[in-house]
């Protein structure tokens, strides 16, 4: 059958689909262009939502920030589903060799107690930060608009829940998985008076409306100072106090978050560059979520590391968003 | 420093049940600085009462290391399948390109539909205050935007050599059949979160996919489709876990308060209805458009309903759930919808998205033989009919656009069951406004919320009244659907699809 | 009683997962369709870790399984050693 | 019943008033028992058009394709209305004999039994 057919017939009738030709030019497009432009749909909604009825199911007003295209933003890593997985199962292929050598070598035997205590007080409870994490970026995924942008949220929702997991293998292995050791944390987290104004603010965000507003409270203001004290600042004292090898059961968040800074930057870029009524809205914003952030993880930053903790993560901050071009 | 070193401890062996517990389940809390009802708003306003979420059982405990692994080797192998099928051309091994458009009713029917899956599962994946069902939610929230995904990219290399597959995102809105599942979806969307749970995760999920998924599956294998085959069976793979999940929120539903029962039975009966409309489309599918048949729609509803739908219903007794209301009628209904939608299609062909066609002799004598009771009686003698205009060269598309079904929007084609000759009228009048039902099922669910149904957005009432571009259908198909008039729709018979086909296959 | 099943894509991994099927539950029935395998049998089946390692010489983890599933009915148990599907009646 | 949401005064926009039709009202017309036509027709006409005119400027081009049109005898159908048995004045306006937004008339022409004698 196949002698039969000549390939001069076998030239495509059209590269690809008409919404990706409108947008690239007529020529054949990439997998994550496909997957992601104009998939979500933009009008005739039949019913008003029971649960918002002043919105319409699919709705660019849930939050305050406008966008011409919402597809503008583009992911610079191009992830679709498939190479989210596929990214993200050789970070966890890794991350197990990682914590399989931990345990098979007994490293947490070798910690010394002081590296222990600062481990569960400090790191572990952060798991419960990285679950309102998740919560913020479901948040964004499900009230945000165009699949650009939602799909990256929803990675990034699904990434927290994996940090989250992580961290409390960490404290397993500490415990011998006696869960002592999450408990212990979990007990910081509900009750130790430096984590209060933290929790505070994370059920604060969790009642937020505005998705963009929540992303740059979150992805941007509260993360930014998380990784920072928490991976950056701690994670040397770590290395000074003889828990370098805590870095082993890092090395994820350290790697996702290379990652996802090249994403956020990208989102931040876009989105103020776009008129002069996003830039004065987001200037606002990361303002006011700055100040609650800064006074929340005070206590949090001087009990952990000390006095100028805070300041060398604001200042990484506010490199950041100038380098966004907000200020 | 003191270097006293952690004490050593014989680690203990954590089964998967306490291990996922601990990493999932442990992470949330109990809210101090806001009122947890603000963070959760969306939970009591359904009538559900939720005493405690702890009492959620996690079918599969999946955490986020494993379901990345897994899931990046599925993509892994149907990727590979994918590129093999567009390297090799695979589009010429399908059995005949009419069923190609069987293909293209998928992805502008169904593909936009697993997107809003998707963004249904996000929706409660961020309401339920419990974690164990919320994390459920989320992955099947991404295992959706997945099925999407992988769906547009298996169907890319069909859209390079046939028409109709070019513009599924401006239709997916906007063409009046699919409004069918795009407002089955909207419904669900906008209904409370355990209302869509129900609708989606249970009634449709686990009580009607395998109807929608594995006949269809099968009949792209039967067909030499390998792409789709691939991403259906991938897709499927995940599908048995959002089976599950569906199953377990109905029982843990029913388990927590006993006034959870009359408000689960009503949406079943409910979603049940709304399912099976739905479905009508397959059923003309499955009988019609796939040359190489794999089993009739009448066969694939007793295996898949009758028999797997009868066991669970059973199961459900003990709760006092029953069997949804009108199963008795939709057990008449598998002898007549499949014939009655295509044909609807048939005469419609001119406004359709893809190619409709007389059945073949042997296809007629096929569903003869599927359909003893019926078929010759009611149903041959339209396509007899058919054949003789087509022979006279008067090939025949009605020329004025239907009534439609207020709740379901299909077409009033649905006839009474004991009298297949009569259509079925329903009416209502409801704050001085007349509406329209092909059914008692569809008049019940809009009386039961009728404030959120006289906002139907109905096709051919939106066409009426100018929303849609126009005035002629043309225009409406060429301006506001995008349909390449011409090319995408009409009959099979002389499209540019059976053109290139022949030419591919050296046939004159 | 009704019956509870599985079906599996027809490959190479699963026929060594029906086989240990078949040996834990001698009363199930295996259809073979296009593309896919059929398990069903009458209130209770049960996919075992250790059946099927034997049946593949390797280690085999029980979410292994949903590489391979096309479509399950009945109520599921999955802990680390088997997974199983019944029916309360 | 009505719906249960988060507000109280949750309230649907009624997408088909007549207001919406441009002056139009929708008229649905079926021929019972010809299921050629596989379900009724929806007319946007002026409340003010005779009946007469709805019978030879609207329905008779969409009918007239059938085998069995040219037997028809208009005089001789018996109509419904939403399900009443209706006798139509011809030169009467639509809305002067009951004949509201989105009312269905069906028409029975008992003796004529569709192609083939099987109700098409």
């Amino acid at each position: 059958m196949s002698i039969q057919i000549k390939t001069s017939t076998l030239e495509p009738v059209r590269n690809t689909f008409a919404h990706i030709e409108r947008r690239f030019g007529d020529k054949p497009a990439t997998r994550y262009q496909e997957a992601t432009y104009d998939v979500q749909a933009e009008t005739n909604f039949h019913y008003r939502p029971l649960w918002d009825p002043q919105h319409e199911l699919n709705d660019p007003n849930r939050t305050a920030l406008k966008m011409a295209d919402w597809y503008a933003f583009k992911d610079p890593r191009q992830f679709y589903y498939g190479t989210y997985v596929q990214q993200r199962a050789r970070m966890q292929e890794n991350a197990e060799s990682n914590y399989a050598f931990f345990e098979k070598r007994g490293l947490a035997e070798r910690l010394p107690a002081e590296v222990r205590d600062l481990v569960v007080r400090f790191l572990i409870p952060l798991r419960h930060l990285e679950q309102a994490a998740n919560l913020n970026n479901m948040y964004g995924t499900a009230y945000g608009y165009g699949t650009a942008i939602t799909q990256a949220l929803l990675y990034n929702a699904m990434d927290r829940l994996g940090i989250a997991q992580y961290l409390s293998r960490i404290g397993l292995i500490l415990d011998g998985n006696s869960s002592d050791a999450l408990q212990e944390a979990k007990g910081y987290w509900m009750n130790d008076a430096v984590w209060q104004p933290l929790r505070a603010l994370c059920e604060e965000t969790l009642v937020q409306k505005d998705w963009f507003e929540l992303f740059l409270a979150q992805d941007l203001v509260i993360d930014t100072l998380m990784f920072n004290l928490f991976y950056v600042q701690l994670d040397e004292k770590l290395v000074a106090d003889d828990g370098q090898d805590i870095a082993m059961l890092t090395e994820f968040m350290q790697e996702w978050n290379k990652d996802t800074s090249r994403w956020l930057e990208a989102v931040l870029k876009i989105a103020v560059s776009e008129s002069e009524e996003n830039k004065t809205l987001m200037t606002e914003w990361i303002s006011k979520w700055r100040g609650k952030a800064a006074e929340a993880f005070a206590p949090l930053a001087i009990e952990m590391l000390g006095e100028d903790a805070l300041t060398i993560a604001l200042a990484e901050l506010d490199k950041r968003v100038a380098k966004a071009g907000i200020k | 420093m003191n270097k006293n070193k952690v004490t050593t401890m014989a680690a203990k062996k954590l089964s998967l049940k306490e291990k996922y517990s601990l990493l999932t389940r442990d992470l949330d809390w109990e809210f101090s600085y806001q009122d947890r009802k603000d963070a959760f708003p969306m939970e009591e306003f359904e009538g559900i009462k939720i005493t405690d979420w702890s009492k959620w059982e996690d079918p599969f405990r999946l955490t986020m290391d494993a379901y990345w692994k897994y899931q990046a080797e599925k993509e892994k192998k149907l990727y590979a399948i994918l590129d093999a099928f567009a390297q090799n051309n695979g589009h010429l091994n399908v059995s005949d390109p009419r069923y190609v458009n069987a293909i293209k009713l998928f992805l502008t029917g169904i593909s936009p539909q697993e997107y809003q899956a998707h963004q249904g599962f996000a929706h409660i994946g961020r309401q339920y205050g419990g974690v164990g069902a919320r994390i459920a939610c989320q992955m099947q929230s991404i295992d959706e935007l997945r099925h999407v995904q992988t769906q547009v990219h298996a169907m890319s290399q069909f859209n390079k050599y046939f028409d109709g597959f070019q513009s599924w995102s401006n239709m997916q809105d906007r063409v009046w059949y699919l409004s069918v599942p795009t407002s089955f979806f909207h419904d669900a969307r906008s209904a409370g979160p355990f209302e869509f749970l129900v609708a989606i995760g249970f009634s449709f999920e686990y009580v009607l996919t395998n109807l929608l998924f594995v006949p269809f599956m099968s009949g792209a294998a039967y067909n030499g489709d390998m792409a789709t085959v691939t991403f259906g069976f991938s897709a499927q793979s995940d599908e048995a876990r959002h089976m599950t999940l569906g199953l377990e929120v109905i029982k843990f539903l029913l388990e927590q308060h006993e006034d959870n029962v009359p408000i689960v039975q009503k949406w079943i009966d409910k979603w049940f209805w709304r399912g099976t409309r739905l479905l009508t489309l397959v059923g003309m599918m499955m009988d019609y458009m796939l040359p190489n048949k794999v089993m009739s729609w009448k066969e694939a509803w007793e295996v898949y309903f009758e028999e797997a739908g009868g066991a669970l219903f059973k199961d459900l007794a003990r709760y006092g759930i029953t069997m949804p209301k009108y199963a008795a009628l939709v057990e008449k209904e598998k002898e007549h919808i499949s014939h009655q939608a295509w044909w609807t299609f048939y005469t419609h062909g001119h406004a359709t998205g893809f190619h409709t066609w007389i059945p073949t002799d042997e296809e007629l004598d096929w569903l003869s033989e599927k359909y003893p009771e019926t078929f010759d009686k009611y149903y041959r003698p339209r396509w007899e009919m058919a054949k003789k205009l087509e022979a006279e060269g008067k090939r025949f598309y009605t020329k004025a656009l239907p009534q439609l079904c207020t709740t379901c929007q299909i077409p009033m084609l649905f006839t009474e069951m004991d009298d297949p000759t009569q259509i079925a009228y329903r009416d209502t009048v409801y704050n001085g406004d007349r509406y329209h039902f092909c059914s008692d099922g569809c008049k019940d669910i809009f009386h039961d919320e009728p404030e959120k149904y006289v906002q139907s957005w109905l096709p051919v009432h939106q066409i009426l009244q100018g929303n849609c571009g126009g005035p002629g259908v043309e225009q409406v198909l060429s301006d506001y659907y995008h349909f390449n008039v011409g090319a995408d729709n009409m009959d099979m018979k002389g499209s540019p699809d059976e053109k290139r086909w022949k030419q591919w296959k050296g046939v004159a | 009683m009704s019956k509870v099943y599985l079906a599996l894509q027809d490959n190479d991994e699963a026929r060594y997962i029906v086989e240990a099927i078949e040996e834990d539950n001698p009363e199930s029935t295996i259809i073979h369709q296009p593309a896919m395998i059929r398990i069903e049998a009458e209130g209770y089946l049960v996919v075992k870790r250790e059946t099927v390692e034997e049946k593949m010489g390797r280690d085999w983890d029980m979410q292994e399984l949903h590489l391979s599933l096309i479509t399950l009915g009945g109520n599921v148990d999955e802990d680390d050693d088997q997974l199983s599907l019944s029916w309360n009646e | 019943m009505s719906v249960q949401a988060i507000v109280p005064d949750y309230r649907g926009v009624v997408r088909d008033r007549f207001e919406n039709f441009h002056g139009n009202q929708l008229v649905y017309v079926a021929w019972d028992k010809h299921l050629m036509f596989c379900a009724p027709f929806a007319f946007p006409v002026p409340p003010e058009m005779s009946f007469k005119s709805l019978l030879t400027d609207v329905a008779t081009d969409v009918f007239a394709v059938h085998p069995e049109f040219d037997q028809l005898d208009w005089s001789k159908a018996e109509w419904l209305l939403d399900g009443q048995p209706f006798i139509p004045q011809l030169d009467v306006a639509l809305k002067d004999q009951g004949i509201s937004h989105k009312s269905v008339l069906r028409f029975q022409t008992p003796e004529l039994k569709g192609y083939m004698g099987a109700d098409i």
